[in-house]
């Protein structure tokens, strides 16, 4: 029963998220490209396998062309159709180009209305299945039965969703950590600006600016980027303050930098 | 351990008459509102009792009565008879509506068996929402099967026991004609052409290009 | 359930021949979640009909078999055969659901096993009781595994035969991933951007995971 309390916050968005869904289902009881080709190749009453793919191309476009003027989310589920059928289209107008190796337009149009062939034996078996006789329909079972004896035993039960979502909550909740930058690999200007500070003293000699970074800095490039970086704006910072001199041969060249003696 | 003492105990008290048997798998099915399989109906009689015999004897006798014994899978059950169901309306429980998307998954499931939800979506051609699949297993009528053996090695799903008994049937292979399907080809899971250049990527086809109708 | 029409026609001309209403007391009784009085028989039946005298067939129908027709008040109802009571020793069972921690520990062994218990503490964030492991391992849904070659030589937690028979699974293999958990709507949160790429490449390698089950 306690379980109860945290399933059901679940539960709640699955509805709300089947809500959500059919809301683009439901529009004139169409529900997705080759359902709008099934009732297309119905209207033209004709054998699917015989039907003309180009006008049924012509008709899908011209329907999402309709759709997206009315609403907007409803393209997206069709709008990939749209382009398969879109290209089957331009190959079946042109002539067939001999470097390019792909399906011809023939067998594109052969595995449509195979598709659509499948699809609608499916519909009609799913029929079949539901205009079935069905328990608690049309056939019962006991309505009371008998478990006789006083012999308690207490189970526990949990179903095969109960155990996904206890794991799936406990692999997201890492993922609801606040937002924070990872600074493993972050050197600051600061941080450089302190070493550097100790160590300008010794700089008598022009010595090359990547000789001052730091131990361990220089083998990892996310290292090696934010420590040269945070030093070449650091030693900027002295120069401007008077404390070192810079120089650089040509562009690219090794930075280098000595004490400014006063 | 107990089966040392199993030959002294047969030879001691003998299994009971057949028709003392039928009364008692009998008893059994009628006490019990969901199917029961031969091997619990062993474990619950006398040792030394057969009921998959006295399950003849009983079926027989239940022809053509209000109540019958029907098979689910490897199990049987007491239904009452489906040119009754207009008396019961009284007890008929109010089922959730499934949606057309529902149904058809439901129907692919059932006759693609296993089949990956790839699988299902090539088939229907749009993406399968997510709470489908959710609420099919909430209700028992599908359940996962073995992994694909292909890159990714993909869940399957197959149906259960509980949708053999829910639409009275005794096994998937009596699925409404399925063997007409089977024999018209539509049954086959056949890949986009072009897609099989490259056989490594082939299984992978129908997931890859029905991705491209996920949200 | 085209039958409705049935009882009204069949009122126009006669009731239904004793055999057929025998059938049809047999069904209500059959389904009825408790006992049916002779009025509510005859209010479900056909125009005409005589449920008593049905019952009285009926009743003499079922004398000496496993199940017996007997009067509770006013009323009737199937019920076991006296002497087949000790066939109804299928205890009474009590259904509980499991905590929240026994359900996420036993997550965690299914999906990491062999696993130890600092590593699920670890996985969870929170300590687990001496008591929910101990509740897993009567239930046998989780065994002893190998002891982890590791200093303390640990021991290790793995799923039974039991788990994957209760949850209809063929193999641990076969539990779904990150990625299909989300794919199934089981996975509502969004993780928030910015964390969201690292844990996404975890769920690309299922293998990853699965490499986990190999002995």
């Amino acid at each position: 029963m306690a379980d109860e309390d945290w399933s059901g916050e679940e539960r709640l968005s699955t509805a709300e998220r089947l809500s959500a869904e059919s809301l683009i289902v439901d529009v004139d009881g169409f529900e997705g490209p080759l359902d709008l080709l099934l009732m297309l190749s119905r209207t033209q009453k004709v054998d699917l396998r015989r039907i003309s793919i180009l006008q049924l191309a012509d008709q899908y476009l011209g329907f999402v062309e309709r759709a997206r003027t009315l609403r907007i989310e409803l393209a997206a589920d069709y709008l990939v159709m749209a382009a398969w059928l879109a290209f089957l289209k331009s190959r079946l107008l042109l002539p067939p180009d001999p470097s390019d190796d792909g399906p011809s337009a023939e067998e594109l149009a052969a595995h449509l209305a195979f598709q659509l062939e499948r699809l609608q034996a499916m519909r009609e078996a799913a029929a079949r299945l539901m205009a079935r006789d069905q328990l608690g329909r049309d056939f019962f079972a006991r309505g009371l039965p008998e478990d006789v004896t006083r012999h308690r035993v207490v189970t526990y039960s949990a179903t095969l969703i109960d155990l996904m979502r206890a794991y799936a909550r406990i692999r997201t909740k890492d993922e609801f950590r606040p937002f924070v930058m990872d600074r493993d690999h972050v050197f600051t200007m600061e941080q450089a600006l302190d070493r550097l500070r100790g160590m300008i003293g010794f700089a008598g000699v022009w010595a090359d600016l990547t000789s001052f970074l730091p131990d361990g800095w220089d083998i990892n490039p996310m290292r090696r980027r934010s420590s040269t970086a945070a030093h070449f704006a650091a030693v900027l910072e002295l120069a401007k303050r008077g404390q070192i001199e810079l120089r650089q041969g040509e562009t690219f060249a090794p930075i280098q930098l000595r004490r400014k003696d006063p | 351990m107990s089966d040392t003492s199993e030959p002294i105990e047969r030879s001691l008290f003998e299994a009971p008459p057949m028709a003392e048997q039928e009364r008692m798998v009998e008893a059994i099915l009628f006490a019990s509102a969901e199917p029961v399989t031969v091997a619990e109906l062993a474990a619950r009689m006398p040792h030394g009792c057969d009921p998959a015999e006295a399950l003849v004897y009983l079926r027989k006798r239940y022809e053509g009565r209000g109540v019958t014994l029907v098979r689910v899978g490897d199990a049987h059950a007491f239904r009452t008879a489906p040119d009754l169901g207009h008396l019961m309306r009284k007890e008929t429980v109010e089922q959730r509506k499934l949606s057309r998307a529902a149904i058809e998954t439901l129907a692919i499931v059932a006759y693609h068996q296993p089949v990956t939800r790839a699988e299902i979506e090539e088939i229907r051609g749009v993406a399968v929402s997510r709470g489908t699949i959710d609420q099919l297993l909430e209700l028992e009528w599908i359940r996962l099967g073995r992994r694909r053996m292909t890159p990714g090695r993909p869940v399957t799903f197959v149906v259960t026991e509980q949708f053999l008994d829910h639409f009275g049937l005794e096994s998937a292979r009596d699925l409404p004609g399925l063997k007409e399907l089977r024999a018209a080809g539509l049954l086959d899971n056949r890949p986009l052409p072009g897609s099989q250049q490259s056989p490594d990527e082939d299984e992978e086809s129908p997931a890859g290009q029905s991705e491209l109708f996920e949200d």
